[in-house]
């Protein structure tokens, strides 16, 4: 049992609600170790697809994906916008112009997705970024689907990973993006990005 | 939150609005996408000269525009980096055939954006050349982080490269020009309170009465350090040792000075802090050329001030002296 | 209090100091008594165009000494205007033999102690005359009141006079239209936040984070009503109609509209509040054909802004577009 | 019984260290309703009196009062200076040069002193200035002498009705400077130039 067209969207619409539940709270992390802007950021960028994925009515869950890449490109800005743009970018590359998402193409379009966050930022894992929230989720994602997991279960796996993922920035210090000029100052603090990174997947997952 | 706004969503192209009724002759400024360029771009055979990034800073970028530096600006949401479209459309506007050198401070959402935007143009056809400017000294350099922000003297390399610019240099030369500025610049910024983002609406720190954040950016975002409540002569003290220290400038260099406001400090503050710094250079025999003192690269409404020291030759000292027309600078014209 | 600052007893003089520096080519300036004077003062043939009063206004009055504008400055303490014999060392310096013409903002103070100055610069043979601005709507006018206050039509002034006295007009032609100036210009001013005088220590008045003052002066004392804080179309509203309605300014009329920062409130807000104040004088017919937006008659780091409207005519036109070259408002040379 | 030059320098003197001592109540006072500088800037002038009266060691009463005018008039800027300046400039006139200050050339001293006020200010009783507390005062001190009192009683007659006419200006609106700007809600605020002065003759009387 896969995923159609009409469940991308849908899953992808729950995920832009999600953002804008969480606006407040992303602006809050991104203010204390950053400049205060990723909750606003990624909300008008999302919402802006929300309305561009009706009017465009893409035909496959790669078109979909790919809507979405270029609308947080030309929308969201700053670290963010071209991170998650390139990531979903890859992703829809690596969906192609299937019809249905199965679960291993899941899988295979969020480490698609990992590789394009880390080509375009060059972050390592432990440098307090939403890598951190990412990798783990791929490979979690993988186990999962390797013990039979259906698109649902994938997604789970990886949502609860980046949880874990994302948690364990707080005590880390910086060495990627704005936070990074707080040396040490930034560890105590939980990454906004790795934040929304985690709270994408849970939409997902809970969607899926 | 006080401020004189209408609505915190759509501030920076409420504020585009009113720049634009109030310099008719010198700027053309669209607003989807955001985009402020030279009226008269673009000027045929000249290479052009865009800068840009998150909104907030005023006058940078939008204030520079005009004969002698930049041909356009992009500027994005408040402390937002602007995205490739809009870049890109602003390459297009100022593209006279010679190439376009866009001006790029380090951080990673104005590297990634702009970047994006150059492949973009070059795919049109466009040649693009992009130098990053990196010359905040608060910040500890390695190649395992985002690096140096670019600070205060982005306001210098933008007015000696459009200075070169417009006397007829060609990418090639001003790629290099623009090189050898960000080697030989260096700032440090400090603050007393914090500035408030529209769309947050709460001060981007919170700093005690008998506190300062020293080596502060102009994002908002908190300093390397909290110490308390100096005087002038400590605080210019410390912003001056690391400036010159840094490069390091030397005993019988000629700098240029540049005393920047944040935004929320007064003229007479600045001119008081502004003597001495050129109090302590003339201790360590640097001798000061060239000065700014003003509010030319700040943070919103922040209270604070920041050091900018570049050294001097020849040419730059031309290149500085060369007439200039914008809304912020202008002299010789 | 937080300021970039030594000492409060000291903070004119330092920062004169700095003033000094930062223009060496430019300005002359003395501590004992405090003259901000033009480098070339005085200028053979030329009438002296002298203004002055308390510090804390920058650049107003020192930004505005050289070519086409002042001849000298005299900066009073903090708020404070200056003594006769300062303003008389002034006019000593400045005096060419063709006279000195006094710009006097309207203050009891300010016109005491230039009045002074005046008998005693007339008592040792320079013939001097005075002109006393009083644009501010906020303030009701009567002969029984101290009178409206000097505000940011102050520049536009000093402006227009320099340029006057620069291309040679004698002391009676300069004295008519300064007057003609103060005929026609009008002002009005409010805050969101009270600025703090060095040497009290504490803001000059208190506001609620959900209240502004309107028809505030620029030395702190409150405004004439307290009222809840409201959208920048509201606020660029109130003091649009308040200005337009005193003179009256009517439909045809050319104008000036000078929007004014109080120090504290950043650029981004400034242009904003312009467009709208361009919007709301093209609705009533009134054509702007000049402007200047920034912060140019201030009230230390005081969070508000102004509006000031000139009635333009073509001589008018031309002065404001002669060259003019001073710390704070440079062009044409 | 009159008071010779010795007697005016100290009479004076105390008054400096009287400002002083009230600098910031000035302060506080005019910051309410004007620019927060009548403290500090009376304290600077009466100062350097201090410092100037030693050095010039002016020989009689008149001239002590004369060379107090010309360094206020130098030193305090403002309305104040010039006001009390040209109080003390025709003051010294009404004086003269001579030796000793009678209970009647103190009283005449005092009208001379109110005269220049208005002369320079034109403020009228009831404008909330420091004429609401001058004019008083001069009235008070010259019933004390028609009732034959001593130099000491026509100061301190003249300093009990300058603190009441100061009172009196609490519910005044202001029409003279910088308060009149305040329009209505200047009244309910005690005038900082009335209360100088009444603070200025409260010192001169327990001196004399
Ligand atoms: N080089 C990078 N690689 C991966 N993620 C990054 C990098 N730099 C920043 N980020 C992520 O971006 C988030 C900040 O996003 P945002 O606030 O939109 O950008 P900006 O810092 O430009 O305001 C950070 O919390 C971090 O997770
Ligand atoms: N026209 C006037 N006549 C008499 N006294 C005046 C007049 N204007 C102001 N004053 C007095 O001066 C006092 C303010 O002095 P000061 O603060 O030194 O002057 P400024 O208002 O210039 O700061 C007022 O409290 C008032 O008593
Ligand atoms: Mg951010
Ligand atoms: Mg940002
Ligand atoms: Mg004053
Ligand atoms: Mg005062």
């Amino acid at each position: 049992m896969g995923c159609g067209t009409e469940g991308v969207i849908a899953a992808l619409t729950a995920a832009a609600d999600v953002v804008s539940a969480h606006r407040d709270e992303l602006v809050e992390l991104d203010r204390v170790i950053g400049d205060g802007d990723h909750g606003e950021n990624l909300r008008r960028g999302f919402q802006t697809f929300v309305v561009a994925v009706t009017r465009a009515a893409p035909a496959t869950p790669g078109a979909v994906v790919k809507l979405l890449a270029s609308t947080l490109i030309s929308t969201v800005g700053g670290a963010a916008g071209p991170l998650y743009g390139t990531a979903c970018l890859r992703a829809a590359a690596s969906i192609g112009d299937a019809p249905e998402l199965t679960p291993t193409a899941t899988v295979t379009a969020l480490r698609a997705a990992l590789s394009g966050v880390v080509a375009r930022g060059k972050a390592e894992p432990g440098d307090k970024t939403m890598v951190d929230a990412l990798t783990p989720a791929v490979e979690a994602a993988q186990k999962a689907l390797e013990n039979g997991a259906d698109i649902h279960g994938v997604l789970v796996a990886a949502a609860d990973a980046a949880d874990d993922g994302a948690a364990a920035t707080i005590p880390l210090v910086a060495r990627k993006g704005r936070a990074s000029y707080l040396g040490e100052r930034s560890a105590g603090h939980l990454d906004p990005g790795a934040r929304s990174t985690a709270l994408l997947l849970r939409a997902l997952a809970e969607s899926a | 939150m006080k401020k004189i706004i209408n609505d915190p969503s759509t501030v920076v192209v409420d504020s585009l609005r009113g720049m634009a009724v109030a310099h008719p002759d010198l700027l053309r400024i669209t607003y989807d996408p955001a985009v402020v360029a030279r009226a008269n771009a673009p000027v045929s055979g000249k290479v052009g000269i865009v800068s840009g990034g998150g909104s907030g800073h005023e006058p940078l970028h939008g204030g520079f525009v005009g004969l002698g530096m930049l041909d356009a600006a992009v500027p994005g949401a408040v402390f937002t980096s602007p995205t490739p479209d809009a870049i890109q459309a602003a390459i297009q506007t100022v593209d006279a055939g010679a190439g376009v050198l866009l001006l790029v401070k380090n951080y990673t959402g104005d590297v990634l954006n702009f970047e994006t935007a150059a492949e973009l143009a070059e795919a049109d056809g466009t040649t693009v050349r992009s130098v990053v400017i990196d010359d905040d000294v608060a910040v500890k350099d390695s190649t395992y982080t985002a690096g140096r922000r670019g600070v205060g003297g982005t306001v210098l390399l933008e007015k000696l490269v459009g200075a070169a610019a417009e006397r007829g240099d060609d990418l090639d030369k001003l790629d290099q020009l623009a090189q050898r500025v960000v080697g030989t610049v260096r700032s440090m910024g400090m603050a007393l309170a914090a500035p408030t983002v529209p769309h947050v609406g709460v001060p981007s720190f919170d700093l005690a009465d008998d506190e300062m954040e020293v080596g502060i950016g102009i994002h908002g975002e908190p300093g390397r350090e909290r110490v308390p409540l100096e005087s002038a002569e400590q605080i210019v003290t410390r912003l001056v040792d690391a400036v010159v220290t840094d490069l390091p400038f030397e005993s019988g260099d000629r700098v240029l000075l540049f005393t920047n406001s944040m935004g929320g400090t007064p003229l007479v503050e600045l001119y008081l802090a502004h003597g001495i710094a050129e109090g302590l250079l003339a201790s360590r025999g640097i001798t000061v050329a060239r000065r700014l003192v003003g509010p030319y690269i700040t943070s919103l409404e922040m209270q604070g001030m920041s050091i900018t020291l570049l050294r001097l030759d020849d040419e730059l000292i031309d290149l500085w002296d060369a007439p200039v027309h914008t809304a912020a600078l202008r002299w010789g014209v």
